[in-house]
């Protein structure tokens, strides 16, 4: 039996004035286990606090009952007062006689009943309560950033910039993602390379820095603070220490007719390629589905040329263990497939495109050195028609419910870049809405339309059908005119909706993150912890979380890096301890509760318990980390056997507060 | 396992060809497809109303009659219907209860039936592997432009036949006889359809559209397996001198069954 | 003013502590008024709230039970609200199947925000509680007759 | 606005033309649009706003090939076919408004005696209750 | 079928593949059946049954007898499977210690059932195809198989085996049963019907446990209802809570999990259709959440371990009229 002190607070005359508080702490004082009650104009001032203190200290109080104001008000003053004289402060508990009581209730007599029964419920909760420690959990001085686009990359220097190590893992040859491939950027116009590069060499140049390029992450145990990942470097071929990046080999492999996935299949590359001039590492890779030493032994032209001896045809695959205190999700996205989209013709027609394939026709790297040709013909397109939401806002199941976000913006670009550099050009934009919000984007899409006379029509396309003479028919309506247009087009452009990489999922697996149906990961909170996976030491950059542009892209980013040197400099995180636990004894190991936890935080072990009998017997049962347990309690239901129980809202102590509350 | 199979009204008159090839073929191909006894016309098009139920019954029928075997309609039209109908029966339970409501069968029918094209049987039960190393006289050098017209492949949910927009079923059969496939744009728009009673006009500017799309992509003939398109194709669409065919004659040919 | 004599329900409320026991001290903040038969019980989040506190409410005397948690998609615990949603509808069919009124549960999502819903939320569900009148099935559901 | 003949309409095809985010892809890929007064887009407008007559009165529903297209490529489901059906038959089920006659068909096959059975029969059960 | 069963186990024990055999044997009656492991060719010979009375689940049992050296041979009739196949979506026992054999099942009956036509002194059970002779120290008597089926056999949902090693016999199909309609008949009670007919019946509960012993769903290493800290099980008389809801908590926990084999009904010594209130879960779920089959296949996620964010809101209970 607790010995339980029971403090009834007048909040000035907030309570006093309903509740009749000397009768409320009268009556409680004969509750079982109570042993001092009393009542005070002001709990919580420092008076107020000594009162408690003294009382805990002169009675030798095992519990206390605060009956004021609302737990969410001051339960965290009256923990630390009581913890302050040697009293656990999860001996505590609060009635709630203010905001749910005194304030709501006009009858003095009804509002005294009610807080006498609230007071009672408190006290056989406390009844029950058990000491809690919080928890101390040691934080690894290192993050890890999986993915290296735009996203990866400015999350990773920031990082770094902050004076923690950090490690960039990027399953292609090269960091730069998805923007290295763009020609200019929105709203500005300026050049993407301009502005990606210089911060792929910072990556190469800082210390603090470390890429795994051409690897993927394989394995994440652990929890927050302390992850360990197992990176797998796959095999390049190529010492990438010894690698100069000369290219000599890429220029003298005799395969030459390898697609070359950097321009989208425009055009080819050999099969040791770098993938572009400003790769970071500058490093040659062997594509082993191409390379005919690799296939069959026979060649090593590559060898032969190399100065630097960095060809290893018999490298292997190298996975590496290294232990992180937090870990970022950059894994971004890709245009989805258009097979469910024939309508467009992609597959007949070569000069059916996607937006991303004319970043890289307009492109002074790509395969025509920048100049806009068809790419059937190479001649160069008179008139073009863009399609807008192709696959976006698509709830048919051939495409994705969202709205892509960058489409219209990139298209009005396009559209712009066109009619500057080739004036005698007609462009055509069939679109559902144009969708601008955004510091100059609305002024950015309206000047396509005055300035560069873009026609902007407000309609879908319908059919496109290719002609033998290699003209593109395009029926399409135009809602406004209330007419079914035919368009005579030379080249048409789709604006694929963007889908997350298919990375992520068995990613989000991994790292126990959760996602939605559409496989971007959910934020912890929508509005107030948008760059934070609700799994504890994982955080969220780009467009993994949702579709976004570069410059969202990059500020989710140095936001995402921010929580994560919050989370670095932490020497030791202090851990929430009403947490769920697990009686090993009654688990059956069924793994309901692991179906339920939102963060992953339990686990299974097969362990030793000795049976009646005297033999041991091996069983499957659940363990709860309680560094990433966040307390919710979903587990304690789902568990059929009563198991798994929670600190602080245990089974038995809710059942008590019903008890006390339906007492007749 | 049995094949029924359901020739629907035109094949008994105005399309003989394409039932006569498609029998003789298959029996080629050592398949035995059994006309449903008491079989009735199918109406020619699924009505979409949710309460039409009376217009839907024949091809009832025609299913719970199925339901020891495997379906086989050949005629586009045919397909189309039953097969919708039969989607209906399995997705619509209140369709499927006021339907078997009027039927009266010794146990409900829900959509158990396997419903086939006679393509669909070329492709999962012969398989164009196996088509190909029976046929004798392969129709070398032959361009062949496929066509689909609307009801072979759409609506999708409910036919299940080939991607509606980028089908290949028809190709991978050119294919198989030994002929080149020609695609074109125009392949799954429609003919013109009925609209040939209404308007004659309308099925002659969609069977031109159609026909030209092909004979510019360089094809030397057309297929389908539809009567009403042939007919669109060959009388609706003046001007035009590829030939049109049942795609069951060129298989009867290259099998070598063809009298 | 309530009757000297007017019967008065007995009614548990659960509310998860990050959305409804907020929204509960908004309405008391607001001093927005409901009746004082309704007892809150603080809960980390609606999925801590067992089928058997609900059932153990009503046995104990309890004439009416309702839980409130945040609207679901905005669970403080991503998903917690989504698994008590099915707990609850399968709990409450299940009672009404055995014959006790179905009126006396009810789930409700209020928001820290939404402090007047709270409080017209309780008013009704009081009043129709009391409409029926004293709970005494579930307590019976197993006394020889 | 006449909300039963909408009702009708609605429970008829089974369609909630609410689902329709007015891209127009259905008018854009329409083989009848030239042929049609009003338009699939419009259709499934003018249905949500209940304007059922006024397309009962249109010969635009005669003209619908009921070939799918808008059904097939409709990025939100809505499926405008549905209602150009629903809506001709709500004409063709009244008293003496069959579109097409059964005292036509023999001219038909005067006119041309090639036109398939095919042709008759669907002509006869799009037009006719 | 008991012959090749014996012939089938003799072999699997002689060359080693189990050191023992989970089946059934014979009580004090004929009709007295009881689950029981064979670890010799000559104890198969000798106990060995399988006939119309074989109605015990035997999957419950690997729980405990997979804990013990060697692998063990059972046979499961195809609603047995369904156990089989949930308690391994549990991690119930070890899947590498168990041979399963799959047999065809075309319904059982119980002594119980034989004794209500009124017979007595009942010596054997055949089965012919359609026909079930009980023989008696007076007489033989053929009744029709769906005359003196069990209720749950009447109403059987599968014939279709969805976990084996091998098979004796053909495999049946998922069957179009039943088994809901005598719930949907509750469902369209009034309130006050429904409330007499679960009074009259729950009130002849005597907690003897048995349902609770034979249900492969409630295989927990310690029951919450004896559990002091799971604040429903104190034992005392002095509280009624469990006494009161023990039916309604179990159909609860077993909810989502349970495959309706209906072994809990089958044992009840007062007949307490214990199945009505787990098919209630089964049929709720089904129309509420997708159609749902425990044990199905292994590995799948239970409906109450899942949701999705467009799942009905509880008030869908008030206005479902008549459900």
């Amino acid at each position: 039996m607790q010995k339980i002190g029971v403090f009834v607070c007048w909040c000035g005359s907030n309570i006093a004035a309903t509740v009749d508080v000397q009768a409320v702490s009268d009556t409680l004082a004969k509750e079982p286990g109570v042993v001092y009650a009393t009542n005070y104009q002001y709990m919580c001032s420092e008076s107020g606090q000594n009162l408690i203190k003294d009382a805990i200290k002169q009675y030798g109080l095992t519990g206390v009952v605060i009956c004021s104001c609302s737990p969410r008000m001051h339960e965290a003053t009256f923990r630390k007062a009581v913890a302050s004289v040697g009293l656990n402060p999860y001996m505590l508990e609060v009635a709630n006689i203010r905001e749910q009581c005194s304030w709501i209730h006009k009858d003095k007599a009804l509002a005294t009943e009610k807080a006498i029964t609230l007071g009672r419920a408190a006290i056989a909760k406390v009844q029950l309560n058990a000491p809690l420690q919080a928890g101390e959990s040691p934080v690894v001085k290192r993050a890890l950033v999986i993915g290296g686009g735009i996203a990866g990359i400015q999350t990773a220097l920031d990082i770094a910039e902050a004076g923690f190590e950090v490690d960039i893992v990027e399953k292609q040859p090269t960091i730069g993602g998805k923007m290295a491939q763009i020609d200019k950027t929105f709203p500005t116009l300026d050049c993407a390379a301009c502005i990606l590069t210089p911060k792929m060499v910072e990556c190469s140049q800082n210390d603090k820095v470390h890429i795994y390029s051409y690897s993927e992450v394989t394995s994440v145990k652990g929890f927050v603070g302390n992850f360990t990942v197992s990176i797998k470097k796959k095999a390049r071929y190529v010492a990438e220490n010894k690698c100069t990046g000369c290219g000599e080999c890429t220029t003298k492999c005799p395969m030459k007719n390898v697609p070359n996935e950097f321009n989208l299949g425009l055009d080819n590359r050999r099969a040791i390629y770098i993938p572009f001039a400003q790769a970071v590492p500058k490093v040659a890779t062997i594509d082993p589905n191409y390379c005919n030493m690799l296939k069959n032994g026979k060649c090593g032209l590559c060898a032969k040329v190399c100065t630097a001896g960095a060809i290893d045809y018999k490298q292997q695959d190298q996975v590496i263990e290294e232990r992180y205190g937090a870990i970022v999700v950059a894994t971004g996205y890709n245009p989805i497939k258009l097979d469910k989209f024939e309508e467009f013709d992609y597959s007949l027609s070569k000069d059916v495109v996607t937006s991303l394939e004319l970043e890289r026709l307009m492109n002074a790297a790509g395969p025509t050195g920048g100049t806009l040709l068809r790419p059937s013909d190479g001649t160069h397109p008179h008139t073009i028609v863009f399609v807008q939401c192709v696959g976006s806002r698509d709830t048919s199941g051939c495409g994705k419910p969202y709205c892509s976000k960058i489409c219209c913006m990139y298209t009005a670009k396009h559209a712009m870049l066109i009619r500057e550099k080739y004036p005698d050009t007609e462009v055509y934009v069939f679109y559902i809405d144009v969708r601008t919000p955004g510091k100059n984007f609305d002024e950015f899409y309206r000047r396509a339309v005055e300035q560069y006379g873009v026609h902007y029509i407000k309609g879908m396309v319908g059919k496109v059908a290719p002609r033998a003479d290699g003209k593109i028919m395009v029926q399409a309506s135009d809602l406004l005119a209330n007419e079914q247009l035919h368009i005579e087009a030379d080249m048409v452009v789709l604006a694929a909706a963007i889908e997350p990489d298919k990375s992520a999922r068995p990613l989000a697996t991994m790292l126990t993150a959760s996602m939605d149906t559409n496989d971007f990961f959910t934020e912890a909170h929508p509005k107030l912890r948008p760059v934070e996976s609700p799994t504890a030491g994982i955080f969220l950059s780009g467009v993994c979380q949702g579709p976004k542009d570069i410059p969202e892209t990059v500020s989710q980013a140095s936001a995402a890096a921010a929580k994560v040197i919050g989370l670095l400099v932490t020497a030791k995180l202090t851990t929430n301890p009403c947490v769920a636990h697990c009686n090993e004894l009654m688990c059956n190991g069924c793994s309901s509760c692991e179906r339920v936890c939102p963060y992953g935080a339990i686990t299974y072990v097969e362990k030793e318990f000795r049976m009646p009998d005297r033999t041991t017997q091996l069983r499957r049962v659940a363990s709860v980390n309680p560094a990433v347990c966040q307390g919710c309690g979903a587990c304690t239901v789902a568990c059929p056997s009563g198991a798994m129980d929670l600190n602080g809202f245990s089974n038995s102590q809710i059942m008590a507060e019903v008890d006390a509350i339906c007492q007749k | 396992m049995v094949y029924h199979y359901y020739p629907g009204c035109t094949l008994k008159t105005k399309a003989k060809d394409l039932d006569r090839y498609g029998r003789k073929s298959m029996e080629a191909l050592g398949i035995t497809l059994t006309e449903l006894e008491n079989w009735q016309c199918c109406g020619g098009a699924f009505t979409m109303a949710k309460d039409e139920i009376a217009t839907k019954l024949s091809s009832v029928r025609a299913l719970a009659d199925s339901r020891d075997g495997v379906l086989v309609t050949l005629c586009s039209a045919c397909h189309n219907v039953i097969k919708q109908t039969n989607y209906a029966m399995a997705n619509d339970a209140e369709f499927a209860m006021k339907a078997n409501n009027y039927s009266k069968f010794d146990v409900p029918y829900n959509g158990e039936t396997k419903v086939m094209h006679y393509l669909e049987v070329l492709r999962d039960v012969v398989g164009f592997d196996n088509l190909a190393k029976a046929v004798k006289n392969p129709l070398k050098g032959k361009k062949i432009a496929a066509y689909y017209g609307c009801l072979l492949l759409r609506p999708s949910k409910a036919l299940q036949m080939d991607n509606p927009e980028n089908p290949k079923i028809l190709e991978d059969f050119i294919r198989a006889i030994g002929a080149e496939p020609v695609l074109y744009p125009y392949r799954n728009e429609c003919c013109g359809g009925y609209m040939a009673t209404e308007d004659q006009s309308v099925a002659a500017k969609k069977s031109g559209q159609v026909m030209d799309s092909a004979a510019e992509m360089g094809a030397d003939m057309i297929i389908t397996a539809c009567p009403l398109c042939l007919y669109n194709l060959t009388k609706n669409a003046p001007g035009h001198q590829i030939p049109v065919y049942y795609f069951t004659e060129l298989l009867a040919e290259a099998l070598g069954v063809k009298d | 003013m309530p009757e000297v004599n007017a019967y008065k329900p007995k009614i548990v409320a659960f509310c998860c502590n990050w959305c409804s026991y907020a929204g509960a001290d908004l309405a008391g903040t607001n001093r927005l008024n409901y009746p004082a038969d309704v007892k809150i019980i603080r809960v980390p989040c609606s999925c801590r709230v067992n089928p058997m506190f609900i059932l153990r409410a009503f046995q104990r005397g309890a004439d009416g039970v309702i839980l409130c948690g945040c609207h679901p998609g905005d669970c403080h615990y991503t998903t917690g609200n989504y698994y008590a949603r099915r707990r609850m509808t399968l709990l409450f069919s299940m009672l009404d199947y055995l014959g006790i009124e179905k009126e006396r549960t009810r789930v409700e999502w209020v928001s820290a925000a939404e402090g007047a819903k709270f409080a017209a939320t309780m008013n009704d569900f009081v009043s129709t509680v009391a409409a029926l009148g004293e709970n005494k099935r579930l307590e019976d559901l197993r006394c020889k007759e | 606005m006449n909300n039963n003949l909408k009702e009708q309409v609605l429970r008829m095809s089974g369609v909630n033309p609410l689902k329709c985010m007015r891209c127009g892809k259905c008018s854009a890929t329409c083989p009848s649009y030239d042929e049609m007064e009003y338009h699939p887009h419009q259709i499934v407008y003018m249905v949500e706003k209940g304007e059922i007559e006024k397309l009962m009165a249109s010969p635009s529903i005669y003209k619908c090939l009921s070939c799918f297209a808008c059904v097939e490529r409709c990025p939100r489901d809505v499926e405008p076919a549905k209602l150009v059906e629903a809506i001709r038959l709500a004409v063709i089920r009244q008293q003496g408004q069959n579109h097409l006659k059964a005292k036509d068909i023999p001219d038909l096959i005067e006119a041309d005696p090639d036109l398939p059975q095919q042709a008759l029969v669907t002509a006869f059960r799009k037009y006719t209750k | 079928m008991q012959g090749m069963m014996i012939a089938r186990a003799k072999e699997l024990l002689q060359n080693g593949t189990v050191n023992r055999v989970l089946g059934w044997q014979t009580g004090e009656f004929v009709y007295d059946i009881t689950p029981a492991v064979f670890e010799t060719a000559e104890e198969l010979d000798e106990k060995f049954v399988y006939n119309a009375f074989c109605g015990n689940n035997l999957s419950k049992y690997l729980v405990k007898e997979t804990k013990k050296d060697g692998k063990i041979l059972v046979f499961l009739k195809p609603c047995d499977t369904y156990s089989f196949n949930q308690l391994l979506t549990e991690h119930r026992f070890d899947r590498e210690k168990v041979y399963a054999i799959g047999i065809p099942c075309d319904g059982k009956t119980s002594g119980e059932m034989v004794k209500s036509k009124g017979l007595s002194g009942i010596t054997g059970i055949d089965e012919d195809g359609d026909n079930i002779t009980v023989h008696t120290i007076y007489e033989d008597k053929t009744f029709n198989r769906d005359e003196i089926l069990e209720e749950r056999c009447r109403t059987c949902k599968s014939k279709k085996h969805v976990a084996y090693d091998e098979l004796i016999g053909e495999d049946g199909e998922v069957l179009d049963s039943h088994r809901f309609d005598m719930v949907a008949k509750l469902e369209a009670m009034t309130p006050d019907e429904r409330f007499a007919f679960w009074r009259s019946q729950l009130s002849k509960c005597i907690r003897c446990n048995a349902c609770r012993n034979v249900c492969p769903a409630c295989t927990c290493e310690k029951c919450v209802f004896d559990n002091p800290a799971s604040g429903i099980a104190q034992k005392a008389a002095a509280d009624s809570f469990e006494e009161n809801m023990f039916h309604i908590i179990r159909a609860f926990h077993v909810a989502g999990r349970c495959t309706d084999c209906g072994e809990c009904s089958r044992v009840c010594p007062q007949n307490i259709p214990l199945h009505l209130l787990n098919r209630k879960f089964i049929k709720d779920i089904d129309e509420l959440y997708g159609d749902y089959q425990a044990g199905a296949e292994v590995g799948s996620r239970a409906p109450l371990v899942n949701y999705t964010a467009e799942d009905v809101e509880p008030s869908i209970v008030y206005h479902r009229e008549g459900k």
